[in-house]
């Protein structure tokens, strides 16, 4: 069992692999010599040279596009996208081909890809070096989309994702890659996709979040604690597919719902929840379903003072779950 | 102005010795005799379409009159069952080339359930068989050639020498994914062929309002790789220019552009009028450029084709299309408790009278939540 | 007054603009000569000529990017995607760059562009010809998003989307081109973004909806009606910025609520507005919310069968509401 | 294979009476110096970027040095408020060159409230001031030369003589966008002139990994538009082959593909460690390829500059960049009740007392209903 930082899982766990299979290939601008810009590829490079730790060239439709040829004909590609900011010139080959390869040709082929990004706000990033990106991904059907929380989680899900049979949209907070430590047991474990986490228990108010606002949703707990206020913590970690029993059975047990999620606020990911518990859970609503996320402004400002403006944060997740345990 | 010619692939010539025709690009009278057949095949199949579309009894065709030469002479030198072929929705004679069944062409015209290309999920002209090599094709024009640089890219990591050809119209080469697959390509010096088929149009619109230059091939150099002409009609020079492709190809050497310049004989598809933007003479024209009877009239100057065996191609060739089209037809619609399948790998399928698949959901439907349901897995 | 079809309403709007005010340019392909492949630019090419009514290469994000340039410098574009489905090649545009040139620029620069384009399925389509996009870009702060289901909305609406200052996405159900028709006032009428409607009144039940679904809204209301269930449409029309206030009185009023999108379920638009009543009309709320909505598979198929098993239609949404009513 | 040579562009040469030097291009003493000052000054602002980076005083930097003789000498012969310029984050030469101040350039990575580029909102590097025709930058790449192709378009369908530049690094060029905007320019013969600045790496990707072929400008001929390769140290090159492209365009003879050879003295930008993928040799030997030394010499040769001159003129840069500097750090922050606006353009600001706005929404909060609040308008 190693203490380690989240990029340090997400990249000790990219090495294991590649040294499980060789069919496993890294792709993406500056994954090689430079080990990628946060460094989640640092050293792949010196262990499995340039033809399985490829630096290529600056297009997002070729990564993704050519990592759907290659899977197709056998390879594991693990393509890396700079920063999820800069996967929209790959949306077309995300959603018309890796999501629906399997689907149009009625099983025949599939596109075991992991396709890794860092997103999320917090790091001085401004508009396009910040942003979240999941409600987009987590919305087509044929993906799956995957967002850790802690170190474990990241190396267990990262495994799962690797091995798994369809394309899986990998998100990684880069705000957590330094700032977040953790346990990492050494053995050989996966955590399945479709699997929520009840982080931390409770009987007032349900708080349900992924990524850094898992972080934060736990901070908030403690805050609310010395309140009196009793917040169970559900972490969703894989966004789609969803696993729907563990947040429902959470609310149901609190009767209270708070969601929380960093992207803007309007058709964000965290809307889907809410719909999900107010058409499943309804019978057990002691109150309105709350959400907290980042106001509706098109990206997260550059400027610390108006960063802040935008990022949620425990504070604002426990004022939220104080009011709504209140009601 | 810097302009460049792309390499102008050499013509054919009609031998001194007529009853040598192929012989210099080593292809034999039989060769010959299937590379018509195929191309006389693929025609009969494409005529079909139209014709089922018109007696409304399948709603869309897509297809590829006139690209028959090209399509025919470029593919004949791959080999089956090992290399790749990455097609789009005119390539129907290239497809009948690698291998592809009338059936199975025309169960995709029906989309019947058991069509191997979708089973009936896609239109027509969507084809793709992984037993046969032949990639899943979808709608977005351009997407596929990333696909084929990535089939190519594996087959050089992986050390083989499996070649991947693909197709692209003209107007869809003005693509960002054209850009990005052929730098990629050229980088790497992958074993691909990328294949244009110029027809002059983009559904209405013309060349000179879709591309800067006349010539795709031109841009070849861009990427470092020959940008090769060929003239569609000319089915010896298409063979040629796509053997010479496929031996660099599988020796190592590097990627491709070939041009194939040829005439689209039907409108774009069947939803389209082509009379609003095409002039008459320009159709009456197009005709002048059908491989077929250019490429027959070649055979029958070689003293190659006589009146019988034609007569005898042109009745198999309806055979095979009165079969493949009898059988598809009789063949059964898809079952819709499937329609939910192959969504996930890993995911039970879920059951059709399930009220999450017919689209009302209610609270108390019962079973697990929703999303784990939510497609079917291979069962 | 005129009685027309629901595209001869979107082609006479668009000659009508290019006739009031020469900076606008239509732009796409085959929107010249051809009049586009739905023939809603016909006759344009040949009253406006070659310079405004543009037939593009094939490339759309050229189509939306060159826009965006031509919107700087002053023209009014208003390009047609010819179907949603090919929107995405430009989806870094309309995000990253048309949707955030204000926000970015503190207010100096505007991209004031109109972007039409057919979506939607039940017209053996298959996967790539019947999509429905709109949960992607309601999502975008900085783009309005704006779907009318009738000959008179759409008139109004795209007067008003091509007037304004932002950019604005324009969806035009593919199937009610020539199935809808109803009156078109001649003279200069608009309808503001940001108003949905009451297209019946009733008492028992919400039905909320938009595009195709609010014509099968309205044809499932009367279904309800025969069994003596009073149910009330609203037809949301612009999904970004959303009128609120309208849907939520209607909810106030009834208690129930039915959200219908043919999107596949999963993130989909009406799970935003799923979310918005949960938090807002929770204390009004007489039973759970619920959703009729295309089934979460990568898209419609093309076999009839298939396709219908696809479709939500007035049976299945009059069933929900029936139900919901029973509640 | 079909490869082409780009159209070299005409060395400058040393006239043989060294006092003449720069009257072949129709350039006086004084624009030479002006070009040199303007060299001088780009390069003060931009070390000083540097400087304040270390000393923690901005978290951001990215900027030209290497890029500067290019950037003056292709931007000296526009127009300043009539002409368009689209750059990108390395451009401080080229917009200092176009009339955007040292304090404006300043006030981007303080990012103050009164920064004219974005208020605050956007990174250092991503400028853009409507009132000089200069357009906001955004981060992804590529994006800005179809915008650029847009604004052309636009000139030319207004029928004005506006000439529209923008500029690219070498590894972007690569992006589909790329390809788009250059097919459309070429087909309509637009106003716009594509700068590609190769500095060989793109982060960390050398020109070998990133591109298949060694010089962008071959791919000009590929959109029926001159390719012409410049040396970024000739800064008379680079003026004369920006001027003949400024005029064409100008003349209504359409595009030019300009790839200017550079270096990049400094790393990415402050976040990246550019030893890890550099040898010690490569860094060393783009030392000699820094343009403003080599252009003092030139200028020193023909005797157009002796010391004092000089010594004024860094002075002076000195004072410029001092002002500019301090200035820019004692302007206030945004406004954080200001974040909201500029969504879109007719919604009334909404009230940072509002806890929509600050992330709490909670029924009950009243007033309108969210969404019509989510964005400020222009008040
Ligand atoms: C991304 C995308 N945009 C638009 C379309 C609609 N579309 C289908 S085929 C076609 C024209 C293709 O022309 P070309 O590439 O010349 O091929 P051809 O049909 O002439 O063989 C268009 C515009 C599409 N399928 N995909
Ligand atoms: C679409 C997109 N992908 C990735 C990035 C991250 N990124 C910023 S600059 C850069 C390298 C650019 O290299 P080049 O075009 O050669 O310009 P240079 O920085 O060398 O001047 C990369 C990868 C980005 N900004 N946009
Ligand atoms: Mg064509
Ligand atoms: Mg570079």
């Amino acid at each position: 069992m190693a203490v380690m930082t989240f990029i340090e899982s997400v990249r000790t766990t990219l090495a294991q692999e590649m040294r499980r299979d060789d069919s496993i290939v890294v792709l993406g601008e500056d994954v090689g010599k430079k080990g990628g810009v946060f460094l989640a590829t640092d050293g792949l490079y010196d262990e499995f040279g340039g033809d399985r730790v490829l630096d290529t060239p600056l297009s997002e439709s070729m990564i993704v596009g050519v990592s759907i040829g290659a899977a197709v004909a056998g390879l594991r590609p693990v393509p890396e996208i700079q920063f999820a900011d800069f996967i929209f010139p790959a949306f077309n080959q995300i959603l018309s081909e890796a999501a629906r390869m399997r689907f149009r040709s009625n099983g025949a082929f599939t596109c075991p890809i992991t396709l890794r990004a860092p997103y999320g706000g917090g790091v001085h990033g401004a508009l396009y070096h910040s942003q979240s990106v999941e409600a987009f991904f987590a919305h087509i059907p044929g993906l799956k989309v995957v967002i850790p929380s802690t170190p474990y989680d990241a190396r267990g899900l990262l495994r799962t994702s690797i091995r798994d049979n369809d394309p899986v949209l990998f998100f990684e907070h880069k705000k957590m890659y330094r700032s977040v430590r953790g346990d990492v047991p050494d053995d050989d474990y996966t955590i399945p996709i479709g699997q929520a986490k009840v982080t931390r228990e409770g009987t007032d108010v349900t708080l349900i979040a992924y990524g850094l606002m898992a972080q934060y949703s736990l901070e908030a707990a403690e805050l609310l604690a010395s309140d009196g206020v009793s917040a169970e913590v559900v972490d969703v970690r894989t966004l789609r597919p969803l696993d729907g029993e563990t947040l429902l059975a959470s609310v149901r047990k609190t009767g209270k719902a708070v969601v929380v999620y960093e992207d803007n606020r309007f058709g964000g990911y965290g809307a889907e929840i809410a719909a999900i518990v107010a058409e499943e859970a309804f019978e057990s609503l002691d109150g309105p379903i709350v959400r907290v996320t980042g106001p509706d402004v098109p990206g997260v400002p550059y400027n610390h003072v108006l960063e802040d403006w935008f990022m949620p944060n425990p504070e604002r997740i426990a004022e939220a779950a104080r009011r709504l345990a209140a009601y | 102005m810097a302009t460049t010619k792309p390499a102008p692939a050499a013509k054919s010539e009609t031998p001194a010795d007529p009853t040598t025709l192929g012989a210099d690009v080593g292809l034999t009278k039989d060769d010959l005799l299937e590379m018509y057949r195929l191309m006389a095949v693929a025609r009969a199949v494409d005529e079909r379409m139209w014709i089922l579309n018109r007696a409304d009894k399948i709603p869309f065709v897509i297809s590829g009159q006139g690209h028959e030469g090209a399509q025919v002479g470029l593919a004949y030198a791959l080999k089956k069952g090992h290399d790749w072929m990455v097609p789009y929705y005119r390539s129907v004679a290239s497809l009948i080339t690698f291998g592809m069944s009338p059936r199975e062409i025309m169960l995709a015209q029906f989309a019947r359930g058991v069509d191997p290309s979708s089973g009936g999920r896609q239109m027509p002209g969507h084809y793709g068989i992984i037993e046969r090599n032949i990639l899943s094709v979808s709608s977005p024009v351009a997407t596929q050639l990333l696909h084929a640089t990535g089939i190519a890219w594996a087959s050089k990591l992986k050390k083989t020498d499996v070649v991947t050809i693909t197709y692209i119209g003209e107007g869809s080469s003005n693509q960002g994914d054209f850009h990005e697959g052929l730098n990629f390509a050229g980088v790497h010096n992958l074993p691909v062929i990328y294949v244009v088929e110029n027809n002059g149009y983009a559904i209405s619109v013309p060349m000179a309002l879709q591309s800067a230059v006349a010539d795709i091939a031109i841009r070849g150099a861009g990427y470092n790789m020959p940008g090769v002409i060929i003239d569609g009609i000319d089915v010896l020079a298409c063979y040629r220019a796509g053997r010479e492709a496929i031996d660099r190809a599988r020796r190592g050497e590097g990627p491709t552009l070939i041009e194939a310049k040829v005439t689209r004989l039907t409108a774009h598809s069947s939803d389209d009028q082509q009379t609003k933007y095409r002039t008459a003479e320009d159709l009456e024209s197009g005709k002048d450029r059908d491989p077929l009877p250019v490429f027959r009239d070649q055979l029958r100057a070689a003293g190659m084709l006589d009146d019988e065996t034609e007569a005898n191609m042109v009745a198999e060739a309806r055979k095979v299309v009165e079969d493949a089209t009898d059988w598809a037809e009789a063949q059964a619609d898809p079952d819709p408790a499937t329609a939910q399948r192959h969504v996930y790998a890993d995911l039970p399928p879920a059951r059709m009278d399930d009220p999450l698949w017919t689209g009302v959901r209610f609270i108390g439907d019962g079973g697990p939540w929703g999303v784990l349901r939510d497609s079917g897995g291979e069962g």
